[in-house]
């Protein structure tokens, strides 16, 4: 309904917000765990690959592999400590991947080279890109791309507009919130750094109008510091802070289907990764810890932590209380996008926003029965696909005609799931669907 | 095969209508009534044994490029014998088929049946064949139009049949009736067969 | 009152006396292309076509050929003393002609449209042993059609053959994603449906659109 | 070219024969049908004058009207009633109907020749019911004067079909129309 | 500790909406129609509720058990169908009437095709329509004998005898005197005046809105249905754009041509609360399952369900053309969708 609110996108819904558990507690530093597991993927792109041995003391902060290649960043020792080991370890996406082990030694010693740095914005913009690459930094936002490669686009796409993601649209998850309001400087600054770096004319922040606090902070940072940043007050609507739906609901650019933002002149990062990138290029600090909202009916205390990158789950729900004895299940992330994890052993990784403890009730799906076209999923869909006809399709299928019906195009936010009254998991359905279009696409070369 | 193989396939194996889906129209539209499916049935098999035997005995002297016209014209002059006789011996019956007895030359059957069998095989055997299809055929039309007369009008050829308290389903002599009938007949036999594969 | 009549032989040939729905004409064909939407239409475009361009034709025939009229050439080529009657060779001459005319027109749209004929090509040939085209005709001339009006009834008796199968088609790639008994599925279900589809045509029945 | 010839001359060939058979069945069958045919109006007219010797009936043909006039004698001789052929838009068709009437204008016969009114409600008006042997209309207009015909609902004495008034009311209303028109045009005469 | 942890795919929350929860829904908004059809036609129409409702059930029941499926009829929907078919029958037809409907609607208009949600049309509609081609005589019955809803605005007609005793039918066959299509040559003062009368007046057009009307056991009560459409719709399980686009054509085009003889005279209220416009459009043609999904679709499924309505009420074979125009515009779903899908997010014009 472009007519009755000003900034927005069409489709979309609803949810619960469920933030009141955590959004007022503020961040709290989680105890030193006693090992970290880190991945050797936390992004998406090629692995990074191990450059310590089993056994060599590290410091925290110290570099433990090298990139696989352009689309990569490395990752760091986020304790100081030993290498325990060097071993595939689970995975918050499911799979076993190789993992450096480090058992803490409680001193939690830095490498020395970080601190503040003079003059940092006065660099050049390939020695802040290189910086950025070497801190490590994924996007914070979920999808954990390498932020210097979102930073460094191609010559023919000049981009002009910079938008921080501070929409948090998912439910239960409040660590951007608590960001926002706890380090409005770093995250302004760090803005203040991606702009340079992109040239870009506008910038500005898109926060649901939920968090007003927020946007008062953020605002008054603005002013303070003397920028020229806009923040957007936008309705509350899930999926807000998907980057298409931000781009139009800001700018009313839309990005083509099947295009990137900066198709549209934009580039879109996360407020988290936006202090990263502060923090990275003016303090040579890497991302080894991060916001972590705990929270949801199986946990005693919900909360919003600063964890290190590698610490378990168990650990970190150790320190929120412990759980409830009717814990159903665990997710790495909100509830619409989130993954469902096995186990308790998997760490926090750069991505992980949140960790969310649904109790049992919560937690069994019904059966799903057939779809009666009531169109719901087909009115909320942000991206005004047509849900159900392609996941009938997959179900029956039929893969032919889907790329035809711009299955490609799902941004697989969940929402169509979400509505449908008959408990069909679209999105579960339509990603099976994209996979088998993204095969066949290869097969033809 | 043998010779009574070929008798007796179109009855249920190979019929026409059921399992092959050819001779729709008319099997449609006349099986209102047992009596029209009887006559219809039996005109067909007429012009099928007819164009079986004169195709068969003509095979060798045609040539294959006009095999087709060829087999129309004999299709239809046998077709047009039929019609004007049934027009003259059975006026009332002539009359509620219609249309549908010069259109038997485009019934699919007569046709497919031509190029499949009769242009392939002798005189004997294409005799068999035809009376078989034929029979084939009018089994299917008198089957429906069974259905059809005694849902639809509560009678069998013209006869009532059912209690005067029966209220005769119209729509079953209607046109929906006859494509309910035939799907659900068509049905009937797919799960007969799919329990004997099973 | 001209005006006026083809309309109401259009609308009547298109709704209330639908070759499929109500007249069980064409039914071999609208059974086995309907399954694809895009193959129906293909189909569809190309029955309007040729059957529009039968009934042209085979009105002339009839008019100037068989009937025994004075109009009849025979009459006049040969000066009979009487026009001859040739109405026996209506369904050889009909059927001939248009299995004729349906290979001429491929000839033609091969030769001048190669996309066209890609398109409609291959539903052609299936139109030859199409009863729809030949019973369009046959009422023609049982129902003493004007020239115009055959025309006017022959394209409309092929649109609502079109609508018909386009209908159909729709429904029946939808049908693909339904759990049909297994018994039914394919031919059978196509006919409940086209019943379905036929007491919903019902609706048209008793349409009173002159007087 | 010599092939074109060869397949010319069979197809023509056969086309001749097959044409020449048709003629033979054609002049054949023809006296059959128009036997037929001439039955079938006869069966319409043998019901609308019932009584008439079958030859007896002859039609009386001119620019603007046709009758019939039904003797009993094959010779023109014993007038019993002329019969004639009206109709009128029902609810869904024209219903025309063949009517007999004997010379002071009471209904000797009747019979619908062709109607396409709603199965189950105006198709009733030629239908036989369960167990009868004469039509609704046979049953209604037998015996009764054609020009004083009207249903119950309007006042009349015929008794309408339940549902079907309209369908009833066309059929009573063509029979009265009817009637008068025949009268006009016999009393001109 | 180990305890079994659910793993599945996002989203992990849902909002808790199911189909059984909007069927019962929609019976629940249905109810007050129901008891106005009780109230106008006396206890029998309770029981042609009941039997349909109980037929529909079972033929859902027994043919599920019959093919080894799991029985579904918890869902509501082969109640809703049960009662929706009976609120567009006549309370005079016998009982047996309501149940083979209801075995034809659920059996060949749903069970065939797989049942729920895969029936491409909308099965109560097709349940009357193949009552009303196989047993007219019964179907039409709609004459005043009756308790109450024997009000035809106190219309002078006499209209006693008359099977068919509705608003459409008889604005349809006073219209046809008027304009002198049919003869009626019993005395017949002022037709005109009762065309009037009938279409216009305040009583005339009052007792459409209430019910108090010739017709059949669920349809007639305009106030009633409008009551539980407004609730479903602001539960949103009834969208506005069929509804209103349905409603919006039939007012449009009967002000255009539902005048006596000349335009642009017709009486949109009159049009709008006679026949089963409303149930039908607020209640059948949003069926979803037999509906398009999209968003142009829809308007363009309420649009053709008006104009085949208005068709067939003015020069069709029946005075009502709401059952056969939804039955119609079903047909076209499929095209409907398949022509008018969203454009993709972000796909330009071409
Ligand atoms: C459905 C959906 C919702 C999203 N919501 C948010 C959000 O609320 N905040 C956010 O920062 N990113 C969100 N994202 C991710 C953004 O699309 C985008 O990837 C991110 O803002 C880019 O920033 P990053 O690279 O710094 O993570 C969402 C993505 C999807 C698909
Ligand atoms: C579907 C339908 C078909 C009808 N068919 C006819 C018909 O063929 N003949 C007829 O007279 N009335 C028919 N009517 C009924 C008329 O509308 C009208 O109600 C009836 O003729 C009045 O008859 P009555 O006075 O016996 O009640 C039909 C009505 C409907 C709804
Ligand atoms: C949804 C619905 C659809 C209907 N469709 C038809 C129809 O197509 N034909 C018909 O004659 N009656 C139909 N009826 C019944 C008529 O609306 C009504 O009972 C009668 O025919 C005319 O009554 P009225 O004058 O009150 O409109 C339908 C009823 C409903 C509720
Ligand atoms: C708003 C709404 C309207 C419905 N309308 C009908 C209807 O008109 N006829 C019917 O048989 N079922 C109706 N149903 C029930 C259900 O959708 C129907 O039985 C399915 O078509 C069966 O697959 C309706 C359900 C809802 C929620
Ligand atoms: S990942 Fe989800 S919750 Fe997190 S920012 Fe993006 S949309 Fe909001
Ligand atoms: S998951 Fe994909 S299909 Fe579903 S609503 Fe989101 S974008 Fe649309
Ligand atoms: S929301 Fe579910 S039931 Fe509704 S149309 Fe989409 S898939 Fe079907
Ligand atoms: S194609 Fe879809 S399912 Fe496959 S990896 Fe990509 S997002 Fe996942
Ligand atoms: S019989 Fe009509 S098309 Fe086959």
């Amino acid at each position: 309904m472009g007519f009755l609110t000003k900034r927005s996108f069409s489709g979309g819904i609803h949810p619960p917000s469920s933030k009141n558990a955590t959004k007022n507690s503020a961040i709290i530093t989680c105890p030193l765990p006693s090992t970290v597991v880190i991945p050797v993927s936390q992004h998406i792109g090629a692995p990074s690959k191990p450059i310590v041995e089993v056994g060599a003391a590290v410091k925290t902060g110290d570099l433990l592999t090298e990139p696989g290649g352009f689309i990569s960043v490395p990752v760091h020792a986020s304790i100081s400590g030993t290498v325990k080991a060097i071993e595939p370890r689970p995975h918050p996406l499911g799979n076993d991947v190789l993992s450096i082990v480090i058992e803490s030694d409680e001193k939690d010693e830095w490498n020395s080279s970080i601190g503040p740095q003079k003059d940092y914005l006065q660099l050049d913009k390939q020695e802040k890109i290189r910086r950025i690459r070497d801190a490590g930094i994924a996007g914070m936002g979920g999808a954990t791309f390498p932020t210097h490669v979102k930073l460094s686009p191609p010559g023919d796409k000049p981009i002009d507009t910079f938008l921080l993601n501070g929409a948090e649209c998912e439910p239960y998850l409040t660590s951007d919130h608590r960001l926002m309001l706890e380090q409005p400087k770093k995250i302004i600054l760090g803005m203040q750094i991606i702009v340079s770096i992109l040239g870009a004319q506008n910038a500005g922040i898109g926060v649901e109008n939920n968090k007003p606090d927020a946007i008062k902070v953020l605002r008054k940072t603005i002013a303070d510091l003397g920028l020229p940043y806009k923040v957007y007050s936008l309705p509350v609507k899930y999926p807000q802070g998907a980057e298409k739906q931000l781009i139009v609901a800001v700018t009313k650019r839309a990005v083509p289907a099947g295009g990137l933002p900066m198709d549209v002149g934009c580039v879109v990062q996360n407020v988290g990764t936006a202090m990263a990138v502060y923090e990275a290029v003016a303090e040579k600090k890497p991302l080894v810890e991060r916001v972590v909202t705990v929270t949801g009916k199986g946990v005693k205390n919900p909360q919003n932590v600063l964890a290190r990158i590698g610490t378990p789950y168990s650990a970190l729900l150790e320190f929120c209380g412990g759980l409830e004895d009717n814990v159903g299940k665990i997710i790495m992330g909100g509830p619409m996008m989130g993954l469902a994890q096995a186990s308790l052993e998997i760490p926090v990784i750069k991505g992980t926003s949140g960790l969310l403890i649904l109790d049992e009730k919560f937690s069994k799906k019904p059966q799903e029965i057939t779809c009666i076209s009531c169109a719901r999923c087909v009115d909320v869909c942000p991206m005004k696909l047509v849900p159900t006809i392609l996941a009938k399709k997959v179900k029956y299928n039929i893969f032919d005609s889907l790329e035809k019906d711009n299955v490609l195009d799902c941004i697989e936010c969940g929402s169509c799931a979400y509505v449908c009254p008959s408990q069909i998991n679209l999105v579960h359905y339509i990603k099976y669907g994209k996979h088998q279009v993204m095969k066949a696409r290869k097969k033809a070369g | 095969m043998s010779a009574f193989k070929e008798l007796t396939k179109g009855i249920y194996d190979q019929n026409p209508v059921f399992k092959q889906a050819l001779g729709l129209c008319p099997t449609l539209a006349v099986s209102n009534s047992v009596e029209n499916g009887l006559g219809m049935g039996l005109a067909a098999t007429f012009v099928l044994v007819c164009s079986n035997v004169i195709i068969s005995l003509i095979r060798k002297l045609v040539p294959a490029k006009i095999r087709i016209p060829v087999y129309i014209v004999v299709i239809a002059s046998f077709v047009t014998i039929v019609d004007y006789s049934m027009n003259g011996l059975f006026h009332e019956l002539h009359k509620s088929l219609g249309l549908f007895i010069p259109l038997i030359v485009v019934n699919c059957i007569i046709l497919g049946r031509a190029e499949a069998f009769a242009g392939k095989n002798n005189i004997f055997l294409s005799l068999l064949d035809g009376i078989g299809m034929g029979l084939g055929f009018t089994l299917a039309l008198v089957l429906l139009g069974t259905i059809r007369e005694i849902l639809g009008n509560g009678s069998f050829l013209g006869i009532p049949v059912i209690g005067a308290s029966f209220k005769p389903v119209l729509i079953m002599i209607l046109p929906p009736g006859a494509f309910l009938s035939i799907g659900f007949v068509m049905g009937f036999f797919n799960w007969i067969e799919n329990r004997k594969s099973n | 009152m001209g005006v006026e009549q083809l309309f109401i032989i259009a609308v009547g040939a298109i709704f209330i006396n639908n070759f499929v729905f109500s007249q069980f004409l064409g039914i071999c064909p609208y059974i086995g292309v309907s399954k694809q939407l895009d193959s129906a239409v293909g189909m569809g475009a190309a029955v309007v076509f040729v059957m529009t361009l039968a009934s042209t034709v085979t009105w002339l025939i009839n008019e100037y050929l068989l009937q025994p009229s004075t109009k009849n050439l025979f009459f006049y080529i040969f000066s009979l003393d009487e026009p001859p009657d040739l109405s026996f060779l209506t369904t050889i001459a009909f059927i001939l002609v248009i299995a004729a005319l349906v290979q001429f027109v491929e000839m033609v749209i091969q030769k001048s449209s190669p996309a066209l004929y890609k398109a409609l090509g291959i539903f052609l040939p299936l139109i030859t042993t199409n009863c729809a085209i030949l019973g369009a005709a046959l009422i023609n001339i049982k129902k003493e059609f004007t020239f115009i009006q055959s025309i006017v009834h022959g394209s409309s008796a092929g649109i609502g053959f079109s609508i018909a199968l386009i209908l159909m088609a729709g429904i029946r790639e939808k049908l693909e994603l339904a759990d049909i008994p297994k018994s039914m599925r394919g031919i059978p279900i196509a006919f409940i449906m086209a019943g379905l589809m036929a007491i919903a045509f019902l609706g048209f029945s008793g349409l009173k659109l002159g007087n | 070219m010599k092939d074109v010839l060869k397949i010319g001359g069979i197809l023509l060939a056969i086309t001749v024969i097959a044409a020449a058979a048709l003629s033979g069945v054609y002049s054949v069958t023809k006296p059959l049908i128009e036997d037929a045919k001439q039955k079938e109006q006869d069966a319409a007219l043998t019901v609308a004058l019932a009584g008439a010797d079958t030859s007896g009936i002859y039609k009386v043909e001119n620019e603007e009207y046709v009758y019939y006039e039904g003797f009993t004698e094959r010779e023109r001789q014993n007038l019993i009633g002329y019969a004639f052929i009206t109709s009128k838009y029902g609810y869904s068709s024209d219903i025309v109907t063949m009517v007999g009437v004997d010379t002071a204008g009471t209904i000797i016969g009747i019979k619908v020749l062709s109607q396409q009114e709603t199965p189950g409600l105006g198709t009733r008006i030629a239908e036989k019911a369960y167990g009868e042997t004469k039509t609704w209309v046979q049953k209604q207009f037998e015996g009764k004067t054609a020009m004083g015909c009207a249903v119950d609902k309007d006042g009349g004495s015929i008794i309408s079909i339940t549902g079907a008034t309209i369908s009833s009311r066309a059929v009573t209303n063509s029979v009265v129309d009817g009637y008068k028109k025949f009268n006009e045009f016999i009393t001109k005469k | 500790m180990e305890k079994k942890l659910f793993v599945s795919s996002s989203p992990h929350i849902t909002d808790r909406e199911s189909v059984a929860k909007i069927m019962f829904t929609v019976i629940a908004a249905l109810v007050p129609a129901g008891i106005g059809g009780v109230y106008f036609f006396g206890p029998k129409a309770l029981w042609v509720i009941l039997v349909s409702v109980l037929a529909s059930v079972a033929t859902e029941a027994v043919i599920q058990i019959l093919m080894k499926k799991p029985v579904t009829v918890g869902d509501g929907s082969a109640i809703l169908t049960g009662i929706l078919l009976a609120f567009t029958i006549s309370v005079q037809v016998p009982l047996w009437i309501p149940a083979v409907g209801a075995f034809f609607a659920i059996a060949v208009g749903k069970q065939v095709f797989g049942g729920l949600g895969f029936n491409p049309m909308n099965p109560a509609l097709l349940g009357r329509a193949f009552l009303l081609a196989s047993w007219p005589d019964y179907m039409i019955r709609f004459d005043l004998a009756r308790p109450r809803g024997g009000h035809l605005a106190g219309i002078p007609i006499n209209i006693d005898g008359i099977t068919e005793a509705t608003p459409l039918n008889v604005f349809r066959q006073l219209r046809d005197i008027y304009s002198n299509t049919t003869e009626f040559t019993g005395v017949q003062p002022d037709v005109h005046q009762q065309i009037d009368t009938l279409t216009s007046s305040y009583t005339s057009i009052k007792n459409l809105f209430i019910g108090d009307v010739g017709g059949c056991i669920g349809e007639t009560s305009a106030l009633l249905l409008l009551a539980g459409a407004a609730f479903l719709m602001y539960k949103r399980y009834i969208g506005w754009k069929i509804p209103f686009g349905y409603i919006g054509t039939v007012a449009l085009l009967s002000w255009i041509f539902g005048g006596k003889t000349d335009l642009f005279s017709g009486n949109i209220l009159f049009f709008v609360f006679s026949g089963g416009l409303i149930l039908g459009a607020f209640y059948m043609a949003t069926d979803m399952v037999t509906s398009p999904v999209t968003f142009r679709g829809r308007i363009l499924f309420g649009i053709g369900c008006g104009v085949i309505t208005v068709l067939i009420r003015q020069v069709g074979g029946y005075p009502e053309g709401v059952c056969y125009s939804i039955l119609l515009m079903n047909l076209t779903v499929p095209l409907l969708d398949r022509w008018n899908r969203p454009k993709v997010f972000g796909k330009v014009k071409k």
